[in-house]
Protein backbone atom coordinates (compact mmCIF):
# COMPACT_ATOMS: atom_id res chain seq x y z
CA UNK A 1 0.00 0.00 0.00
CA UNK A 2 1.49 3.45 -0.89
CA UNK A 3 0.72 6.71 -2.70
CA UNK A 4 2.54 7.19 -5.61
CA UNK A 5 3.35 10.72 -7.75
CA UNK A 6 2.52 9.66 -11.44
CA UNK A 7 3.57 12.10 -14.42
CA UNK A 8 0.94 12.40 -17.47
CA UNK A 9 2.10 13.42 -20.97
CA UNK A 10 -0.36 13.52 -24.24
CA UNK A 11 -3.24 12.37 -23.74
CA UNK A 12 -3.52 11.07 -20.23
CA UNK A 13 -2.80 14.54 -19.15
CA UNK A 14 -5.84 15.46 -21.07
CA UNK A 15 -7.41 12.56 -18.84
CA UNK A 16 -6.17 12.93 -15.34
CA UNK A 17 -6.43 16.73 -16.07
CA UNK A 18 -2.96 17.89 -15.14
CA UNK A 19 0.98 17.04 -15.80
CA UNK A 20 0.92 14.84 -12.68
CA UNK A 21 -1.43 12.89 -10.43
CA UNK A 22 -1.36 10.99 -7.30
CA UNK A 23 -2.76 7.36 -6.61
CA UNK A 24 -3.28 5.26 -3.87
CA UNK A 25 -2.36 1.77 -4.78
CA UNK A 26 -2.87 -1.78 -2.74
CA UNK A 27 0.87 -3.14 -3.44
CA UNK A 28 3.96 -2.46 -5.11
CA UNK A 29 3.96 -3.40 -8.75
CA UNK A 30 3.20 -1.66 -12.08
CA UNK A 31 0.24 -3.86 -12.56
CA UNK A 32 -1.45 -2.98 -9.51
CA UNK A 33 -0.46 1.19 -10.21
CA UNK A 34 -2.27 0.39 -13.76
CA UNK A 35 -5.26 -1.12 -12.07
CA UNK A 36 -5.32 2.19 -9.75
CA UNK A 37 -4.71 4.70 -12.34
CA UNK A 38 -7.83 2.59 -14.42
CA UNK A 39 -9.75 2.78 -11.14
CA UNK A 40 -9.42 6.52 -10.72
CA UNK A 41 -9.24 7.53 -14.19
CA UNK A 42 -11.35 4.63 -16.67
CA UNK A 43 -10.95 6.85 -19.67
CA UNK A 44 -7.18 5.65 -19.63
CA UNK A 45 -8.83 2.11 -20.33
CA UNK A 46 -10.13 3.63 -24.01
CA UNK A 47 -6.44 3.85 -25.11
CA UNK A 48 -4.73 1.68 -27.70
CA UNK A 49 -1.79 1.14 -25.02
CA UNK A 50 -0.67 2.59 -22.13
CA UNK A 51 2.79 1.78 -20.34
CA UNK A 52 4.15 2.65 -17.10
CA UNK A 53 7.91 3.82 -16.77
CA UNK A 54 9.53 3.92 -14.22
CA UNK A 55 12.90 6.02 -13.50
CA UNK A 56 13.05 6.73 -17.47
CA UNK A 57 12.72 3.35 -18.68
CA UNK A 58 9.88 1.13 -19.80
CA UNK A 59 8.75 -1.16 -17.10
CA UNK A 60 6.75 -4.70 -17.24
CA UNK A 61 3.65 -5.69 -14.95
CA UNK A 62 5.55 -7.28 -12.41
CA UNK A 63 8.21 -4.38 -12.04
CA UNK A 64 8.59 -3.44 -8.26
CA UNK A 65 7.75 0.09 -7.58
CA UNK A 66 8.88 2.82 -4.54
CA UNK A 67 6.91 5.73 -3.57
CA UNK A 68 10.54 7.50 -4.21
CA UNK A 69 10.83 6.64 -8.18
CA UNK A 70 10.00 9.13 -11.35
CA UNK A 71 6.48 6.93 -12.28
CA UNK A 72 5.00 8.13 -15.69
CA UNK A 73 2.07 7.11 -17.85
CA UNK A 74 3.52 6.60 -21.57
CA UNK A 75 0.63 6.60 -23.97
CA UNK A 76 1.37 5.72 -27.33
CA UNK A 77 3.73 7.68 -28.63
CA UNK A 78 3.35 9.68 -32.04
CA UNK A 79 6.93 11.35 -32.49
CA UNK A 80 8.54 12.18 -35.62
CA UNK B 1 24.46 14.44 -30.32
CA UNK B 2 20.93 14.07 -29.31
CA UNK B 3 18.26 17.42 -28.64
CA UNK B 4 14.96 17.62 -28.13
CA UNK B 5 14.29 21.54 -28.56
CA UNK B 6 11.88 23.92 -28.92
CA UNK B 7 13.59 25.70 -31.22
CA UNK B 8 14.16 25.80 -34.96
CA UNK B 9 16.57 22.67 -36.15
CA UNK B 10 19.55 23.55 -38.03
CA UNK B 11 20.10 20.69 -40.45
CA UNK B 12 23.19 21.82 -41.53
CA UNK B 13 24.59 22.18 -37.56
CA UNK B 14 22.71 18.36 -37.22
CA UNK B 15 24.66 16.91 -40.63
CA UNK B 16 27.75 18.52 -39.50
CA UNK B 17 27.75 17.09 -35.76
CA UNK B 18 27.03 13.26 -37.23
CA UNK B 19 29.48 13.76 -40.36
CA UNK B 20 33.12 12.19 -40.29
CA UNK B 21 36.19 12.27 -42.12
CA UNK B 22 36.30 8.78 -42.46
CA UNK B 23 33.12 8.53 -43.65
CA UNK B 24 31.89 8.32 -46.91
CA UNK B 25 28.07 8.89 -46.90
CA UNK B 26 25.75 10.82 -44.80
CA UNK B 27 22.27 9.93 -44.76
CA UNK B 28 19.32 12.10 -43.18
CA UNK B 29 15.50 12.07 -42.92
CA UNK B 30 13.70 14.79 -42.03
CA UNK B 31 10.23 15.02 -40.76
CA UNK B 32 7.93 17.93 -41.71
CA UNK B 33 4.74 19.20 -40.79
CA UNK B 34 2.32 18.12 -43.95
CA UNK B 35 -0.59 20.81 -44.36
CA UNK B 36 -3.19 17.83 -44.52
CA UNK B 37 -3.61 14.36 -43.24
CA UNK B 38 -6.51 11.54 -44.01
CA UNK B 39 -8.25 14.86 -45.82
CA UNK B 40 -7.96 17.43 -42.96
CA UNK B 41 -6.61 19.99 -43.19
CA UNK B 42 -3.66 20.70 -40.85
CA UNK B 43 -3.40 23.90 -38.88
CA UNK B 44 -0.46 23.15 -36.07
CA UNK B 45 1.27 20.44 -34.75
CA UNK B 46 2.03 20.26 -30.57
CA UNK B 47 4.56 18.04 -29.51
CA UNK B 48 5.45 17.05 -25.91
CA UNK B 49 8.29 14.74 -24.44
CA UNK B 50 9.12 13.29 -22.01
CA UNK B 51 12.53 14.87 -22.01
CA UNK B 52 14.82 12.80 -19.71
CA UNK B 53 13.37 9.61 -20.78
CA UNK B 54 13.69 10.33 -24.66
CA UNK B 55 16.96 11.19 -24.70
CA UNK B 56 17.51 7.79 -22.62
CA UNK B 57 15.45 5.97 -25.24
CA UNK B 58 16.94 7.72 -28.41
CA UNK B 59 20.42 6.58 -26.93
CA UNK B 60 19.33 3.05 -26.61
CA UNK B 61 18.26 3.18 -30.17
CA UNK B 62 21.62 4.78 -31.74
CA UNK B 63 23.83 2.39 -29.49
CA UNK B 64 22.07 -0.65 -31.15
CA UNK B 65 22.72 1.11 -34.45
CA UNK B 66 26.34 1.34 -33.81
CA UNK B 67 26.08 -2.09 -32.90
CA UNK B 68 24.99 -3.63 -35.96
CA UNK B 69 26.06 -0.87 -38.68
CA UNK B 70 29.35 0.47 -38.96
CA UNK B 71 27.71 3.76 -37.73
CA UNK B 72 30.73 6.72 -37.49
CA UNK B 73 28.78 9.89 -36.05
CA UNK B 74 24.95 10.51 -35.80
CA UNK B 75 23.40 13.17 -34.57
CA UNK B 76 19.20 13.22 -33.74
CA UNK B 77 17.30 16.55 -33.03
CA UNK B 78 13.54 16.49 -32.28
CA UNK B 79 11.38 19.23 -31.85
CA UNK B 80 8.21 20.15 -29.30
CA UNK B 81 6.21 22.95 -29.03
CA UNK B 82 3.50 24.08 -31.77
CA UNK B 83 4.73 23.48 -35.20
CA UNK B 84 3.08 24.79 -38.49
CA UNK B 85 2.86 23.07 -41.94
CA UNK B 86 6.33 23.18 -43.78
CA UNK B 87 8.37 23.21 -40.10
CA UNK B 88 10.84 20.52 -39.52
CA UNK B 89 9.76 18.24 -36.76
CA UNK B 90 12.75 15.34 -36.37
CA UNK B 91 15.98 15.57 -38.38
CA UNK B 92 17.81 11.98 -38.30
CA UNK B 93 21.52 11.94 -39.66
CA UNK B 94 23.81 8.95 -39.82
CA UNK B 95 27.47 9.09 -41.31
CA UNK B 96 29.06 5.58 -42.53
CA UNK B 97 31.79 4.52 -44.28
CA UNK B 98 29.80 2.88 -47.16
CA UNK B 99 26.62 4.26 -48.45
CA UNK B 100 23.75 1.52 -48.06
CA UNK B 101 24.70 1.51 -44.30
CA UNK B 102 23.63 5.39 -44.02
CA UNK B 103 20.42 4.05 -45.63
CA UNK B 104 19.32 1.00 -43.25
CA UNK B 105 21.04 2.94 -39.80
CA UNK B 106 19.03 5.94 -40.65
CA UNK B 107 15.94 4.20 -41.55
CA UNK B 108 15.90 1.99 -38.55
CA UNK B 109 16.99 4.94 -36.19
CA UNK B 110 13.58 7.16 -37.23
CA UNK B 111 11.20 3.44 -37.44
CA UNK B 112 12.41 2.93 -34.00
CA UNK B 113 11.93 6.12 -32.75
CA UNK B 114 8.45 6.66 -33.57
CA UNK B 115 7.50 2.81 -32.17
CA UNK B 116 9.64 3.52 -28.81
CA UNK B 117 10.43 7.72 -27.76
CA UNK B 118 8.01 8.84 -25.32
CA UNK B 119 7.13 11.84 -27.96
CA UNK B 120 3.55 12.70 -28.32
CA UNK B 121 1.70 15.21 -31.30
CA UNK B 122 -1.68 16.20 -31.05
CA UNK B 123 -3.18 17.73 -34.24
CA UNK B 124 -5.16 20.81 -34.78
CA UNK B 125 -6.86 20.91 -37.88
CA UNK B 126 -9.99 22.63 -39.30
CA UNK B 127 -12.73 21.65 -36.76
CA UNK B 128 -10.86 19.49 -33.97
CA UNK B 129 -8.12 18.01 -32.36
CA UNK B 130 -6.46 15.12 -31.89
CA UNK B 131 -3.65 12.85 -29.91
CA UNK B 132 -2.49 11.18 -33.02
CA UNK B 133 -2.54 7.31 -32.62
CA UNK B 134 -3.53 7.54 -28.91
CA UNK B 135 -6.90 5.79 -29.00
CA UNK B 136 -8.09 3.04 -31.66
CA UNK C 1 16.72 21.36 -59.12
CA UNK C 2 20.03 19.99 -61.06
CA UNK C 3 23.04 21.32 -60.66
CA UNK C 4 26.11 21.00 -61.58
CA UNK C 5 28.77 23.08 -59.18
CA UNK C 6 32.20 23.79 -58.84
CA UNK C 7 31.37 25.68 -55.59
CA UNK C 8 30.52 24.46 -52.29
CA UNK C 9 27.24 22.77 -51.86
CA UNK C 10 24.65 24.48 -49.14
CA UNK C 11 22.97 21.14 -48.04
CA UNK C 12 20.02 22.99 -46.41
CA UNK C 13 19.31 24.79 -49.78
CA UNK C 14 19.25 21.78 -51.89
CA UNK C 15 16.59 20.70 -48.60
CA UNK C 16 14.59 23.50 -49.13
CA UNK C 17 14.46 23.36 -52.73
CA UNK C 18 13.42 19.27 -52.41
CA UNK C 19 10.75 19.94 -49.64
CA UNK C 20 6.95 20.05 -50.39
CA UNK C 21 4.25 21.09 -47.74
CA UNK C 22 2.34 18.51 -48.86
CA UNK C 23 5.09 16.22 -47.96
CA UNK C 24 5.75 14.39 -44.57
CA UNK C 25 9.40 12.72 -45.29
CA UNK C 26 12.59 14.28 -46.61
CA UNK C 27 15.53 12.27 -47.16
CA UNK C 28 18.80 13.44 -48.29
CA UNK C 29 22.21 12.10 -49.15
CA UNK C 30 25.38 13.24 -48.63
CA UNK C 31 28.94 11.78 -50.13
CA UNK C 32 31.73 13.44 -49.17
CA UNK C 33 35.31 13.09 -49.43
CA UNK C 34 36.94 10.55 -47.34
CA UNK C 35 40.50 11.47 -45.72
CA UNK C 36 41.50 7.12 -46.68
CA UNK C 37 40.28 4.58 -49.16
CA UNK C 38 41.91 0.73 -49.68
CA UNK C 39 44.68 2.01 -47.15
CA UNK C 40 45.70 5.09 -49.11
CA UNK C 41 45.65 8.75 -47.26
CA UNK C 42 44.04 10.91 -49.78
CA UNK C 43 44.97 14.30 -50.10
CA UNK C 44 42.29 15.27 -52.82
CA UNK C 45 39.65 14.53 -55.82
CA UNK C 46 39.44 15.80 -58.65
CA UNK C 47 36.03 15.99 -60.07
CA UNK C 48 35.38 16.29 -63.93
CA UNK C 49 31.51 16.30 -65.66
CA UNK C 50 30.34 15.99 -69.01
CA UNK C 51 27.70 18.58 -67.94
CA UNK C 52 25.18 18.78 -70.50
CA UNK C 53 25.03 14.85 -70.60
CA UNK C 54 24.99 14.87 -66.83
CA UNK C 55 22.31 17.06 -66.51
CA UNK C 56 19.96 15.16 -69.17
CA UNK C 57 21.02 11.67 -67.21
CA UNK C 58 20.69 12.71 -64.07
CA UNK C 59 16.87 14.24 -65.20
CA UNK C 60 16.05 10.20 -66.54
CA UNK C 61 16.64 8.68 -62.85
CA UNK C 62 14.53 11.66 -61.96
CA UNK C 63 11.70 10.98 -64.25
CA UNK C 64 11.90 7.40 -63.26
CA UNK C 65 11.88 7.87 -59.97
CA UNK C 66 8.65 10.18 -59.94
CA UNK C 67 6.87 7.01 -61.56
CA UNK C 68 7.54 4.45 -59.37
CA UNK C 69 7.37 6.24 -56.39
CA UNK C 70 5.14 9.10 -55.02
CA UNK C 71 7.91 11.61 -55.69
CA UNK C 72 6.68 15.44 -54.72
CA UNK C 73 10.02 16.97 -54.59
CA UNK C 74 13.30 16.30 -55.70
CA UNK C 75 17.21 18.29 -55.85
CA UNK C 76 20.20 16.70 -56.88
CA UNK C 77 23.64 18.82 -57.31
CA UNK C 78 27.05 17.62 -57.48
CA UNK C 79 29.98 19.48 -57.46
CA UNK C 80 33.08 19.59 -59.92
CA UNK C 81 36.79 20.45 -59.64
CA UNK C 82 39.27 20.02 -57.06
CA UNK C 83 37.89 18.60 -53.10
CA UNK C 84 39.85 18.14 -50.31
CA UNK C 85 38.94 15.42 -47.43
CA UNK C 86 35.06 15.98 -45.69
CA UNK C 87 34.04 18.26 -48.33
CA UNK C 88 30.28 17.47 -50.07
CA UNK C 89 30.48 15.82 -53.50
CA UNK C 90 27.49 15.11 -54.21
CA UNK C 91 23.59 15.80 -52.59
CA UNK C 92 20.37 14.05 -53.19
CA UNK C 93 17.04 15.34 -51.32
CA UNK C 94 13.68 14.07 -52.41
CA UNK C 95 10.37 14.51 -50.75
CA UNK C 96 7.13 12.02 -50.48
CA UNK C 97 4.21 11.63 -48.74
CA UNK C 98 5.47 8.98 -46.49
CA UNK C 99 8.79 8.36 -44.90
CA UNK C 100 9.65 4.75 -46.36
CA UNK C 101 9.29 6.16 -50.26
CA UNK C 102 11.53 8.69 -49.47
CA UNK C 103 14.68 6.82 -48.66
CA UNK C 104 14.18 3.86 -51.55
CA UNK C 105 13.95 6.81 -54.15
CA UNK C 106 16.84 8.46 -53.11
CA UNK C 107 18.66 5.28 -52.18
CA UNK C 108 17.24 4.11 -56.28
CA UNK C 109 18.69 8.19 -57.26
CA UNK C 110 22.30 8.06 -55.81
CA UNK C 111 22.35 4.67 -57.05
CA UNK C 112 21.67 5.18 -60.19
CA UNK C 113 23.79 8.43 -60.59
CA UNK C 114 26.91 6.35 -59.79
CA UNK C 115 26.55 3.98 -62.80
CA UNK C 116 25.10 5.80 -64.90
CA UNK C 117 26.16 9.79 -64.79
CA UNK C 118 29.01 10.94 -66.66
CA UNK C 119 31.25 12.24 -63.76
CA UNK C 120 34.58 11.46 -63.35
CA UNK C 121 36.64 11.42 -60.04
CA UNK C 122 40.86 11.23 -60.17
CA UNK C 123 42.09 10.67 -56.05
CA UNK C 124 45.12 12.29 -55.30
CA UNK C 125 46.74 10.06 -52.79
CA UNK C 126 50.03 10.52 -51.42
CA UNK C 127 52.51 8.80 -53.59
CA UNK C 128 50.04 8.64 -57.17
CA UNK C 129 46.50 9.34 -58.57
CA UNK C 130 44.29 7.29 -59.97
CA UNK C 131 40.97 8.05 -62.26
CA UNK C 132 38.63 5.61 -59.88
CA UNK C 133 37.09 2.46 -61.72
CA UNK C 134 38.74 3.63 -64.91
CA UNK C 135 40.87 0.48 -65.37
CA UNK C 136 40.20 -3.34 -63.97
CA UNK D 1 33.95 7.72 -94.20
CA UNK D 2 34.33 10.75 -92.38
CA UNK D 3 36.20 12.92 -89.69
CA UNK D 4 34.96 13.28 -86.18
CA UNK D 5 35.59 15.46 -83.55
CA UNK D 6 35.38 13.47 -80.34
CA UNK D 7 35.35 14.88 -76.95
CA UNK D 8 36.96 13.05 -73.51
CA UNK D 9 37.01 13.04 -70.80
CA UNK D 10 38.07 11.12 -67.31
CA UNK D 11 40.91 8.83 -68.33
CA UNK D 12 40.49 9.05 -71.71
CA UNK D 13 41.78 13.03 -71.41
CA UNK D 14 45.16 11.79 -70.48
CA UNK D 15 44.78 9.03 -72.83
CA UNK D 16 44.09 11.27 -75.97
CA UNK D 17 46.20 13.93 -74.26
CA UNK D 18 43.34 16.56 -74.47
CA UNK D 19 39.86 17.31 -74.30
CA UNK D 20 39.14 16.49 -78.18
CA UNK D 21 40.67 14.42 -80.79
CA UNK D 22 39.56 13.89 -83.83
CA UNK D 23 39.79 10.31 -85.64
CA UNK D 24 38.82 9.65 -89.30
CA UNK D 25 36.26 6.81 -89.48
CA UNK D 26 35.46 4.23 -92.24
CA UNK D 27 32.26 4.06 -91.91
CA UNK D 28 29.11 5.81 -90.22
CA UNK D 29 28.39 3.67 -86.40
CA UNK D 30 29.18 4.18 -83.19
CA UNK D 31 30.98 0.34 -83.82
CA UNK D 32 32.93 2.02 -86.73
CA UNK D 33 34.17 5.01 -84.46
CA UNK D 34 34.98 2.70 -81.81
CA UNK D 35 37.86 1.09 -83.74
CA UNK D 36 39.04 3.65 -85.25
CA UNK D 37 39.44 5.44 -82.02
CA UNK D 38 41.27 2.15 -80.21
CA UNK D 39 43.58 1.93 -83.42
CA UNK D 40 44.91 5.38 -82.64
CA UNK D 41 44.44 4.77 -79.21
CA UNK D 42 45.39 1.71 -78.12
CA UNK D 43 45.30 2.37 -74.33
CA UNK D 44 41.44 2.81 -74.90
CA UNK D 45 41.83 -0.56 -75.27
CA UNK D 46 42.63 -1.10 -71.13
CA UNK D 47 39.75 0.84 -69.92
CA UNK D 48 37.07 -1.68 -67.89
CA UNK D 49 34.46 0.10 -70.58
CA UNK D 50 34.08 2.45 -73.12
CA UNK D 51 30.72 3.81 -73.98
CA UNK D 52 30.11 6.67 -76.89
CA UNK D 53 27.74 9.18 -76.43
CA UNK D 54 25.80 10.76 -79.08
CA UNK D 55 24.23 14.27 -78.59
CA UNK D 56 24.21 13.99 -74.70
CA UNK D 57 22.53 10.39 -74.93
CA UNK D 58 24.46 6.96 -74.36
CA UNK D 59 24.85 5.53 -77.94
CA UNK D 60 24.66 1.57 -79.07
CA UNK D 61 27.06 0.75 -81.31
CA UNK D 62 24.81 0.12 -84.31
CA UNK D 63 23.59 4.26 -84.14
CA UNK D 64 24.68 5.89 -86.81
CA UNK D 65 26.96 9.21 -86.61
CA UNK D 66 27.47 12.12 -88.37
CA UNK D 67 29.86 14.76 -88.48
CA UNK D 68 28.35 17.92 -86.89
CA UNK D 69 26.96 15.59 -83.69
CA UNK D 70 28.54 15.92 -80.66
CA UNK D 71 29.90 12.63 -80.02
CA UNK D 72 32.00 12.47 -76.44
CA UNK D 73 34.30 9.39 -74.85
CA UNK D 74 32.57 7.79 -71.66
CA UNK D 75 35.09 6.09 -69.77
CA UNK D 76 33.78 4.40 -66.29
CA UNK D 77 31.96 7.17 -64.52
CA UNK D 78 32.49 7.39 -60.83
CA UNK D 79 30.70 10.54 -59.88
CA UNK D 80 29.11 10.64 -56.58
Amino acid sequence: MGRYKIKAFGITKDIVGGRETVVEVEGNTVSELRLSLQGKYPGLTTLKSLFIAVNNAYADEQTAIKETDEIAMIPPVSGG
Amino acid sequence: MIQITEHNINIEEIVKAASRHEAGAVNVFIGTVRNHTKGRNVLRLEYEAYEAMAISEIKKIVDEAILRWSLLGCAISHRVGVLTPGEVAVVVAVSTPHRADSFTACQFIIDTLKQQVPIWKKEVFEGGEEWISATP
